[in-house]
This record gives structure tokens, sequence and C-alpha cells, in this order.
């Protein structure tokens, strides 16, 4: 019995299959970029065909993320935090607080001792703190997302980013360059103020073992080391980050079906819209 | 202070009493750990609150938290509380003083002992919370919260003060019958909690020296209309100290005695604070930033100086009527006549105490123009400013400016705006001049 | 038209039934809160009128004179006034409820003054002497509306205005009652519009619909289990439906309240009393606001119970799964409450939402999120 | 002597662009404008340099110079320093005399003004650290448009039907207007839906000075016609533009200079 779970983020678009078990039969991320978004159907499609199945044949699919409001194709809309928080419970039964750093929000989870919700809190109302902050200055320095991380760990010490507002940070960058700071350094400043942000919105929340960070963001090592530095001790991530939100929204379906949950309504196997 | 190597403030000089101040703030705290040595009653407290001789009369050795909430900024170690706090689930926007103090109780609360390198030794666990509706709300509502870190109990009363439009004649008895019997209520209160008998005699000596100090203090302030300015802002922010943390005391009346010795002499001899006294300013209202204070020295290094402030002001001295014997209605009586000393000006005028307080200022102390620093969280002195700024000038065509940042909280403030702003106020004074 | 209908044309047009009374001759006079007394200005046989804000017209006007870190309700409201929205009033009145209101009175009244302007001050602290001396503060407010008036205050009409208030009180609490059905057959949307057309129109006229939308109500057939969770509403001013309605969109059910705008306005009656301002005055100083006080003994969960203890009945008789705070930002009272409430709720099993927004429907869509993730987290 | 013309210099050293300009008898006489990409010092150097050249003087010939901005302490030169709004008053006063309110709209901040009618500052209050009001915004907006910044007034002025953003963070309208454009939306709506956006943010702030008619808007702003339409209807009003937004803060920076 084949769930699906399909995760459309503000950058990516994630889609995990599993089985009852809870097997993951297949997985695949779509192309990134907001221009890429009505691309979500050509996502799930590529991962329904790895998997060797037909639409039809899947139990359950539950959507979750920034775009899962309209999507014609899902049984459930569920939010990222509780699909967050199942991912990771499957990943690390001993989670006890979650950070996920996604490209449109920042999110601190925390688990009860069943692993479910117990309180959160999130940021999405400014970029600043946000994967998408990342994004901006690694094209403003010209270099590599992926090698963000190790260019920031290089550093000796860092440079002070004053600005959390994305655009003046941007200008702030550009005239640390200017003044003759290293590349290093400035990544790990930035890395230093991220940390800060959401750790400090994540206390309020008790932070306590075992730390998951999870999201694009936690693909940056460097930025998961320092929010180990802020925490006070080593935080876990995932194996593959992207997709815990999509492999939770597979779970969810799954236990959604187990408890007797079927799909109300038609599925339209059609694009996404954003803004109705 | 320095002010970060970007202003040259050699020629700036402040009184010499002042700098007795540092002193002063230190026993605050030093005699509250004292008095918890000694098994003596300490109270957390609120400034202003129209019971400071009481306090001083039932020897509970008082503690402001609000001061320590300032202190800690001055001393820059204020981020550890205030993000406590918000761990805690306070909101980014209440009051950074509560922040503060509340971060602080936490912290306490949790490791067991006062957080180490706390400002000045820290605060140690108080007996008893002695809120107030003096002021603002946080100031009653805040010990209510702190109940969450320890178990003291909290004890408030209210401060009544009629809208200026009353009828004084026809609310004057009923607003201090209230005032008087919530002292009363205060008093009963810290009788059981210490198991002594308040002594009016007692309560009248702390009056009474009360009384003299804050004369003395509002003597010093009506020599500052004198030109060049022998006292500027920073040190009426050190000054007040001795007048809202030490009320009651002899401590306070030999202080003033003693800074008004200094300032009479400069004013006798005409010592400015600034070789060349170009503009004069008027502190127009909001919380100092304690934080950056040396603020003050960059506007005096074009020549510009804080001559009077309306904010940690003393209240100017009252005529209680001669009929009144008992000590807690005088504190009733005192009250009221405070809140209500520019009622009748204000109904001839404006229609606001304030503004009669600030133009009464413009005028006496000669002044060229008014900033008013409005403090994001400080909602009780900063709600108000702008309308203040609107109603002077209907009255006068001063510049004024609205410095925004917090008292305390920095993650708003950004120096560089503050700097432009200045120049162009400074330019502005100056067009004036010329005209 | 049902009364839901009617109901929902006195929503949409707060001040219209106002206007028109004031041009059939009636007086009208606004105030703000939960501390001014219908009763009274009933009595003078004038309307009273609770000033509300507006979500969706942006704060503009008001920014030249009061700065922004003021509490938005309270902006918004004046924002309103210097629009010319509330120029139909003949009266403002307004208690000390809290720094921000006190504040604006004397900016309102030397910028848009009515014609007739007054402040009552409301005691913080509760207590014998505070009642003494609130009684005065009223006595003084029926003083100034008699010369306002130039009519006398008779005994038997402010008694008259008590019976009709606690009637209307009764009727609320009667269709309060109709939330504890689960799942309900009325909303907490259908119980915002009723409660905030209520505040703009005479008691008799509300009355009225209230009775007969509860008969509407009981007409309806009752639905079965959905499973949705029961939400408890906790916080200030929520005069607009738009957040009420997005927490049932995303799949609950609103049931029960303690709010400005909700059961702390009319859940207690006005006891009958020789004089009828003693009861008047025991009652107004009783709102559960956040912004009164009592002593604490320093016994953390007996203070506790001393502040809270009322809602334990809200939460098990109308069964709430989870309550959420939505705090009108800037509101030191309520911020300052929170974090204990929670702890209170929190220990009677009921988790929380704390929400802190701008009293603005444009950042709704922003909540969506926190709200679902909410109720996931709780269903 | 007398009948030699004295010239006077005013520099401004913005976070998006320098500006410098040469005044003779009150006559903006040469102007230049380059981007100052970090580098204040080359950079003033340089627009100096050229106006001097056009005006085929020498810096000797040059009685006086004001420099403002926020890179004014940079300066290469000995000349006073001036804030920018007091420049901005001066130019827009010398331009418009009965301007009673300035609104600039840089790089950075958004600052409005309001001045006497002797051209005093009365009162000016400057934008919060958020990139949405500032002209920073236009300058995302119109790279991922792959709009010239000149372009974008007249096109947003096309516009029927500006969209409405779903958020107010800059960053976040950027990648709005990404999947707006897939999903068909036309630039001019955007445009226009960014030009509401920031006019609501900077009608804000003048609204708080209690503004008075004249409004004049300048700064990097004032280029974009869309923009200044835009906040015209925000505030009520029709706003005036000076043909050189971007050198009024230079032009009165001069004009003090020939005042000392
Ligand atoms: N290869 C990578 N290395 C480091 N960080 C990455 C990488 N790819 C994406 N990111 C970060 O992850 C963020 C997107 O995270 P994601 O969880 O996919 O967000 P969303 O769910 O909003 O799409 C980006 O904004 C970026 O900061
Ligand atoms: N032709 C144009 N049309 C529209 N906007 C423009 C144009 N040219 C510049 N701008 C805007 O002006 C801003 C820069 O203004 P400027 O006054 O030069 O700033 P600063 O003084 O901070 O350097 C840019 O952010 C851009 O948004
Ligand atoms: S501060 Fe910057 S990042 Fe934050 S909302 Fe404003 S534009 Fe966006
Ligand atoms: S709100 Fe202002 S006056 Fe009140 S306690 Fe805080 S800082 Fe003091
Ligand atoms: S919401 Fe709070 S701050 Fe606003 S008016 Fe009500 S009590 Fe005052």
């Amino acid at each position: 019995m084949p769930f699906a779970g399909i995760d459309i983020g503000s950058t990516m678009t994630k889609v995990v299959i599993v089985d009852e078990k809870e097997k993951m039969l297949a997985s695949h991320i779509g192309p990134t970029g907001a221009e890429h978004r009505h691309l979500a159907l050509k996502v799930t499609e590529e991962t329904i065909s790895r998997t060797g199945l037909r639409f039809d044949d899947l139990d359950f699919i539950v959507a979750t993320g920034y775009g899962r409001i309209n999507v014609p194709f899902a049984d459930k809309q569920i939010t990222e935090i509780t699909c967050h928080a199942r991912g990771i419970r499957a990943l690390f039964p001993g989670a006890k607080i979650i950070i996920d750093i996604g490209g449109q929000d920042s999110k601190g989870i925390k688990l009860d001792a069943e692993g479910k919700v117990a309180n959160f809190v999130m940021n999405d109302k400014c970029a600043a703190g946000t994967g998408r902050f990342l994004e901006v200055i690694a094209e403003t320095l010209g270099i590599n997302l992926v090698d963000m991380g190790e260019i920031g760990m290089k550093a000796d010490g860092f440079v002070q980013i004053s600005n959390m507002c994305t655009v003046f940070a941007e200008h702030e960058v550009t005239s640390r360059l200017a003044e003759g700071a290293g590349v290093a350094e400035i990544v790990a400043g930035l890395h230093e103020a991220i940390a800060g942000r959401v750790v400090n919105m994540t206390r309020h929340l008790g932070i306590e073992k075992d730390v998951i960070v999870t999201g694009g963001g936690a693909k940056n090592a460097g930025l998961v080391l320092a929010i180990a530095g802020k925490v006070g001790f080593d935080v876990l991530v995932p194996p593959e980050p992207f997709i815990t939100g999509a492999l939770g929204a597979a779970l969810v379906g799954k236990d959604f079906y187990g408890r007797g949950v079927r799909p109300a309504g038609e599925r339209k196997f059609e694009e996404v819209k954003f803004f109705s | 202070m320095e002010a970060n190597g970007q202003v040259k403030t050699t020629a700036v000089k402040g009184t010499d009493t002042a700098r007795e101040v540092r002193a002063l703030v230190k026993k605050i705290y030093s005699a509250a750990h004292e008095a918890k040595a000694e098994g003596r009653k300490v109270a957390y407290i609120m400034v202003a609150s129209q019971y400071d001789e009481i306090i001083r009369a039932m020897d509970i050795v008082p503690l402001p938290t609000e001061n320590y909430a300032g202190l800690c900024a001055a001393k820059r170690d204020m981020d550890r509380f205030l993000l406590k706090a918000e761990a805690d689930g306070y909101s980014q926007v209440l009051c950074s003083y509560a922040r503060i103090g509340l971060g602080f109780d936490s912290m306490r609360k949790e490791l067991g002992h006062i957080p180490d390198g706390s400002p000045d030794g820290g605060m140690p666990v108080p007996d008893m919370m002695l809120g107030s509706s003096a002021v603002c709300d946080p100031r009653f509502k805040w010990f209510q919260a702190t109940s969450r870190y320890l178990a003291a109990p909290t004890f408030g009363i209210d401060v009544v003060a009629p809208p200026p439009q009353a009828d004084l004649s026809e609310v004057r008895d009923y607003y201090i019958k209230y005032q008087r019997d919530q002292l009363q209520a205060l008093v009963v209160f810290l009788e059981k909690q210490t198991g002594k008998k308040l002594d009016k005699e007692r309560l009248w000596e702390a009056i009474r020296l009360g009384d003299r100090a804050w004369q003395l203090w509002y003597d010093i302030d009506r020599l500052r209309v004198a030109v060049p300015c022998p006292m500027p802002s920073q040190d009426h922010f050190s000054i007040m100290v001795a007048g809202h943390y030490y009320t009651g005391t002899q401590i306070a009346v030999d202080f003033y005695q003693k800074l008004y010795d200094e300032v009479k002499y400069k004013v006798d001899h005409k010592i400015g604070v600034v070789a060349e006294e170009k503009n004069r300013i008027l502190y127009g209202g909001g919380l100092p930033p304690w934080h950056t204070l040396w603020i003050f020295n960059y506007f005096e290094s074009f020549g510009a100086v804080f001559v009077i402030e309306n904010v940690y002001r003393g209240f100017d001295p009252v005529e209680v009527p001669s009929h009144v014997k008992d000590p807690i209605d005088y504190l009733a009586w005192r009250a009221f006549l405070r809140f209500t000393r520019y009622h009748d000006q204000a109904r001839a005028r404006s229609g606001n105490p304030t503004v009669e307080k600030l133009l009464d200022m413009i005028e006496d102390y000669k002044i060229d123009g008014v900033v008013f620093h409005a403090c994001r969280s400080c909602r009780a002195t900063t709600i108000g400013q702008t309308h203040m700024k609107n109603e002077l000038g209907k009255y006068s065509d001063l510049p004024m400016m609205q410095l925004v940042s917090d008292m305390v909280d920095l993650r708003d403030y950004s120096e560089a705006q503050w700097k432009a702003q200045i120049s162009a106020f400074i330019e502005a004074l100056a067009a004036r001049n010329r005209q | 038209m049902t009364a839901l209908q009617n109901i929902e044309e006195i929503y949409e047009n707060r001040g219209g039934r106002a206007r028109e009374l004031r041009d059939a001759g009636k007086k009208v006079i606004g105030y703000f809160c939960c501390f001014v007394p219908d009763e009274i200005i009933t009595a003078f046989d004038m309307i009273p009128y609770r000033i509300q804000g507006s979500q969706s017209d942006p704060i503009d006007e008001a920014d030249a004179f009061l700065e922004p870190m003021a509490c938005p309700f309270a902006r918004s409201c004046f924002n309103m006034a210097l629009k010319g929205e509330y120029d139909f009033l003949d009266g403002f009145v307004a208690p000390h409820s809290c720094d921000t209101i006190e504040r604006m009175y004397h900016i309102w009244n030397s910028n848009k003054p009515s014609p007739f302007n007054h402040m009552i001050n409301v005691p913080h602290m509760m207590g014998p002497s505070s009642d003494a001396f609130y009684k005065k503060e009223l006595q003084y407010f029926i003083v100034r509306l008699e010369e306002f008036s130039g009519k006398k205050l008779e005994a038997d009409k402010l008694r008259d205005a008590v019976n009709l208030y606690n009637r209307r009180r009764a009727l609320l609490r009667e269709l309060y009652e109709l939330r504890r059905e689960n799942p309900p057959r009325v909303s907490g949307t259908e119980i915002t519009k009723v409660l905030v057309a209520g505040m703009g129109i005479p008691a008799i006229e509300h009355i009225e619909l209230v009775l007969a939308f509860i008969e509407e109500v009981k007409q309806r057939p009752q639905p079965k289990p959905d499973g949705l969770p029961r939400i408890f509403l906790w916080g200030n001013e929520i005069d607009d439906i738009a957040f009420i309605k997005l927490v049932e969109e995303c799949g609950a059910h609103v049931i029960m309240d303690d709010l400005c705008t909700g059961s702390r306005f009319f859940w207690e009656d006005v006891g009958q009393t020789d004089d009828p301002l003693d009861g008047i005055t025991r009652r107004y100083l009783c709102t559960h606001c956040p912004r009164s006080l009592e002593p604490q003994a320093g016994n953390r969960k007996e203070d506790l119970e001393n502040r809270f203890g009322y809602m334990k009945d809200f939460i098990s008789r109308w069964q709430a799964g989870g309550a959420i705070f939505y705090i009108v930002r800037y509101c030191d009272t309520c911020e300052l409450e929170g974090p204990d409430l929670r702890e209170y709720l929190n220990s009677l099993n009921v988790p929380v939402l704390m929400i802190e927004d701008d009293y603005s429907t444009s950042t709704m869509g922003q909540l969506r999120t926190r709200i679902q993730a909410f109720l996931e987290m709780i269903g | 002597m007398s009948n030699e013309k004295r010239y006077y210099a005013g520099l401004d050293m913005g976070s998006v662009s320098i500006k410098a300009v040469l005044v003779c008898d009150s006559k903006m006489i040469a102007s230049s404008l380059i981007p100052s990409g970090g580098h204040y010092k080359s950079g003033a150097t340089k627009v100096i340099d050229d106006i001097l050249a056009q005006a085929g003087i020498s810096m000797d010939q040059v009685s006086g110079m004001v420099v403002t901005g926020l890179g004014a302490e940079s300066t290469p030169f000995p000349a006073r320093q001036v804030s920018d709004i007091s420049c901005q008053a001066k130019g827009c006063h010398a331009l418009f005399p009965f301007a009673r309110t300035i609104i600039d709209i840089g790089g950075q901040f958004t600052k409005a003004a309001k001045i006497t009618p002797g051209g005093r500052i009365a009162d000016f209050l400057m934008s919060e650290k958020c990139a949405t009001g500032s002209g920073r915004f236009l300058q995302v907006i119109a790279r991922i448009l792959h709009v010239p910044l000149d372009e974008i007034g007249p096109l947003s002025m096309q516009s029927e039907n500006p969209v409405e953003f779903s958020t107010n963070c800059a960053v976040f309208a950027e990648s709005e207007t990404i999947s707006r454009i897939a999903e068909g939306a036309k630039p001019a709506d955007i445009l226009a839906g960014v030009h509401k956006a920031m006019a609501s943010k900077v009608s804000m702030l003048v609204k708080r000075l209690k503004y008075e008619p004249e409004v004049v808007l300048t700064g990097g702003g004032g280029e974009d016609e869309g923009l200044a339409g835009a906040i015209g209807k925000a505030l009520r009003l029709p706003i005036s533009v000076p043909e050189k937004p971007r050198l009024t803060a230079a032009y009165g920076a001069a004009c003090l200079a020939a005042e000392d």
C-alpha cells in the first residue's frame, strides 16, 4: 500500500513515497526556484514513475509546505510543522527539538515524549533568519550555495553582520568585501547571525537534547555548527534534510489511512496554483 | 564617558558631585545584600510611587528593579537577561525594563544563585514586591509576573490623578481619600510582613527629609536657568538617583546640599558645561538612552547643551494645608497636589499639564530646541510625544526632534540614523540662530 | 429576513443604527472597553456606543498624532475618528483602562472633541476602597451627564436600565449555552457578529435580535459529530470576524472565550442593591481584564487559582480542547498575563497557542500555518 | 575681482550613487553621477574631476564645497559636512520655493521632512531598517523583471490591474514576483503593485509628519514617475518632482557652500 507525501516549499518541491511498513519506496527533489513552482506536478510524476506505480495506486496523498493549499491532487493538507515532526520521529526516536530552516521561514518545534508536536514557534514575516537569506548572500558573494558551509568553517573568526534585513545585509556584505574582509569570515558571520536568531526564537520552547536541524538550511554544515555553538551541545542532522517534510507527510497519510480515513472527493492530477 | 572615539569631549564638564552617584548606586544593591544577611526585610519597589517614605520609616530596604535594568544597560550587560525573558515566553515588545527584571529573576532561580558577573553584584531575592499604578501599567503588573520565579507576596497600590478637565473642587476629597486608603492598606500589609507597627514619628521624620531633599533638588534645577548652563542632562540622569532611590534619607539631603553648593558656585562664576554654548536644549521626554548616554556629548561637540529635562524629574514643591495632621494624610495630599500642579494653568491655555510644564521650561531656560526620546517598549513615556510636539508647535516655533530607540534594548537602534538626524537638527538650530 | 441576516447587516454597517437614532434626536455616547456602565448612559435616555476600530482599514491618519508603538486597536479607533467616522457621537467617554487609552483620551480630546468629553478613572487595584472610589467616579460621571443633558438622573430609570441589561446578559449567556453542544450549531464567527452588532444599538433592539437568533439556532438540525477540536479564545479586542473565521476555516469550533468583546463584557449580572449604583460599581470593577490586579500571597498555585480559576468552568463545561490567545500587540498587561495563563491552562491539560497580532486583516494569511499546525498538534 | 565668477561644489556620497554638482550664480552649471559601489574615495574624486572638466575650471577656482550623504565621512576633500536632510531641504527649496514637505527616497532609507516657508527644517522622520520602504526594493524588482531602472516608471503607468502582494517583505516579494511572472502576470502590473506597496509605507511616514503641500519627491525614487503617482494617490495630492531628483542634495550642498 503506497502513500505519498508532497512538500511544496518556497524553493523546492520534494516528494516521498512510502509503503505500509514505512519503508521509503522513492523520493525526488524537484528543480529549485520560484520559477519552477508549477513543476510540482512533474516532480510527483517522476517520483511515482520511479516506483513503477501509477498515480491511482496511491492510497493516500498528503500535501504540505508553503504551497500545500491549492494542490488539486492531494487528499489532505497538513502543515510542515506536523509533517517535519512525523518525519523526524521516524528517523530519530529520541528527538526533542527540531529546528527547520526552510526557504521562506524557519521554525522551532518541540516534541513530547511520544514524539508528537508539543509546541512550536516560527518566523515567517521577514526573510531575516531564513534560508532565503543564505541564498541571497551566496549570490552576492558569487559562491555556490552548496559550498557555503565549508567556506564558512574555514574562517578565522567572523565578521559581525549588523543588518538583519536581508536586502541591507546584502549591501553590508558588499561594503565589507570592499573594505577587504575575507569571504570566509563574512560567511561565518552570516551563519552566526542566522543561528543566533533561530536559536533565540527556539529558546521559547526550552531547548533540550536531542536537537535535530533539518530543512534546506541543514545542508549547510557551517550553519549547523553555528547552531550547535549557540545551543551549547552537538546537534543531529538527518541524512537527507530536504525530504523530512515530505517523508513526514507520507507517514501522516499512512497514519490517517490506518485510522480508517479514506480519500474524500476527487483528485485532479493537474498543475498547482499558488495564488488564487 | 568615551564617545567611541568619534567625538572630542574634552571640553565638556559636568559637576563633580554627580560623580559620587556611582557609589550611591552600588550601595543600593550592597545594602540589600547586607540586609538579607542580617535578616532585615528587602522589597522590590517601583520609584515615584509616593510610598518611598513609608518604606524607609518601616526599615525596609528598597530594591528598585527598574533602576537595575537601566544599570544593566549602562554596563552593556542586558542581552542575556532580555533573551532569557523572551525564552520564557515574554514578548519582544514588552517593556524592556520588565524583560530584564524577569530575565534576571528567572536566571537566578534556574541557577540557584545570582548570575555570574551581574552588574553591581545583582539583586538578592526580595521578601516582598511592591508595585504601583503610578506612571504605567507594567509597574503594577510586572511583579505579579515575577511571582513565577520567587515566592514572595506581591502588593500594589493605586496612585491616582484626576484628568486636567476635572473640576478639582468636586473630585479633590475622594481622590485624596482613595490615595490615603491605598497607602494605609500598604501600611497594614507592611506591618504584617515585618511584624512591626509603623512609627508615625519616624514617618514624619522621613517625610521631612524627603521634602527637604526635593526642595533642594528643585532649587538646583532652578539654578540651571543660568547661561551658560552649569549642569547638563547627563548629570541629571545620575543625580536623580539620590532623589528617587534615597527618598526620605539624610543621604539624599546631604547629597543635594553639596550639589547645590557646587552648581551655585558655577553659576556665580559663569562656568558652563561647554566653552562656547551655542544652543540650549530641552530634553522633552522619554526615558534616557542608558546604552548611549555619550550621545549628549555628541550634541555638546556642536555647542548644543541639554539644560533641563522632563523625565526622572523631581516634583515641584507643594504646600500641604496645615490642618493635615496625620503623616499618611499628608502623603495623600502631597501626591494630589503634585499631580494637579499644572491643572489650572492647563485649563486656561493648552488643556494639557505637560505642555504647560514644557512651555514654562522653554521660557525660563531660554530653550532653542526640544529633543524627545521615543522608546519602543515603553509606551508610558513615549505615547503622547508626537502630540506634545504638535501642541508645543502651536505656541513656539522651536526645532523639535524625536529620536527613536529603546531605553535598554539595542536591537533596533541605528547609530548612523541617529547621527544623521542629529546633524540635521543641529543645522536647523544653526539656521534659526542666523535668523 | 432572518435574524442572522439582520445581525449581519448591522455588523457590516456598525454606526448605521446609531446615526439613525441620532438623526431622530437621540444622543449617542461613545466609549471604550468594558468599564463604562451602559446602564448609566441608558438611564439618561442616551445611546451607549462602544467604539471600535477597523481591522481592514490601514492606520494612516492617526500616525500624525500617535506613535506607531501604541496599541493598534487604539490607533485604529482614533484613525477612524480622524476620518470622520465617529462624527455622529455626541459624547466621548474613555475609562482609564490602560496607559494607551488614557493617553489617547487626551489626544482625541484635543484634536477631535465631541460635544461631551469625559474620562473615568478606573482603579487598577481591587479592594473595598477601590469600590468606594470607583463609585465616586461614577457619581461624578453622572453629575457631568446631568450638566450635559440638563436632566437629573432618576433612580428608577437607573434600576430599569440595570434590569434591561441583566436581561440581555441572561440571553447572551443562554446563547453561549448553545455553544456547549458538540458540534455546536452556532459558530464563533456568528457569535462575534451578534456581540459586535449589539455594541452599537439600543439594548432593547439587541435583545429582540438575540431572542430571534436563539430561536433560529434551535431550529437548525443537529450536525453529525465531526471530531474537530474545540477552541477557547483568550485576549483583548476581537471586534472583527476575520480571525475567528480563519480559526474555524482551519478546522475547529470556537466555542468559548474570555475577551473584552466577548464573555468579559456580559457574563456577570449587576447585583440588586438598594442603591443601584453599588451593584453597578461592583459589577464593572470585576471584569476579568488583565489590567486589574489583586494582591498575591506568594503561593504560586493558589495565586494562579485566584486569578484564573473562573476559566476552569469555561474549559470544562464547554469542553475546550485547546486555547488560543489573541493579543493585540503592545498591550503590556496582556503580554505580562499571557505566560502565567499559559502555565495555568497547561496545568489543566489545555494546550495553548499564543498569537501576537497587529489588529489587521492583512496579517491573517500569515497566521494560517500557525493555527493549522496548532490544530493538528491538539487534534 | 568683483567680476570674477565664484564656483561652489556640492558632493553627495549616497549608498547607491555618488553625485557632484557645480554651482555658479546659484545655477547648476555641471553635474556628475556614478554608482558608488562602496568605493567612496575614488568615486568622489572622479565626480569632482568630472564637473571641473565640464566647466573647464580647476580645483583652485572652487570657492567652497559641502559634502553630504551616508559616506560623507570618507570624503577625500577638505570640505564642510552637512546632513543630507538639510541639503535636500536647501536644494528643494531653491527649486520649489513653495515646498513644505520633502520626501527623499534613497537607496537605504526614505526620509520625510517638513520645511518652513524660509526653507528651514521643521521636522523630519526616517524609515525603519526594512528594505520595503526604500529604493532598494525597486532595484531588486527591476533586476528580476529584467527592466532597466529608468523604464520601470513608464512601464508601470500602463498597468490596469496592479498585483496585490501577499507579503510586506521585499525579499519575499521578489520570489513572489518570480512566480507571478511564471503564472503570466504582466510586468507592468507587478511594478504597479510594488509602487503601491512602497507608496503605502512611504505615505505612512509622511502622514506622521502632518504634511502640508507642496510635496516634493526627490532622491532616486523621484526618477520613477509611477512611484510618484502612487505616492500622490496615497496622499491625495499632486507631487512635484525636480527635473533631476537624484541631484537635489548635491545641488543643495553647493548652495550651502555658497552661503558659507
Ligand atoms: N545544497 C545546499 N547546501 C546548503 N544549503 C542549501 C542547499 N540547497 C538549499 N539550501 C538552503 O535551503 C533552503 C531551502 O530549504 P527548503 O527546506 O527546501 O525550503 P522550502 O521548504 O521553503 O523550499 C534554501 O533557501 C537554502 O538556504
Ligand atoms: N531611473 C530610475 N527610475 C526609478 N528609480 C530609480 C531610477 N534611478 C534610480 N532609482 C532608484 O534610486 C535609488 C537610489 O537613489 P539615490 O538617491 O541615488 O540613493 P542614495 O542617495 O542612497 O545613493 C535606487 O535604489 C533606485 O531604486
Ligand atoms: S527587514 Fe528586510 S528581510 Fe525583513 S521584511 Fe523588511 S525587507 Fe524583508
Ligand atoms: S513601561 Fe516605561 S515607565 Fe513603565 S516600567 Fe517600563 S520603562 Fe518604566
Ligand atoms: S488592547 Fe490592551 S493596550 Fe489596547 S486598548 Fe486594550 S488594554 Fe489597552
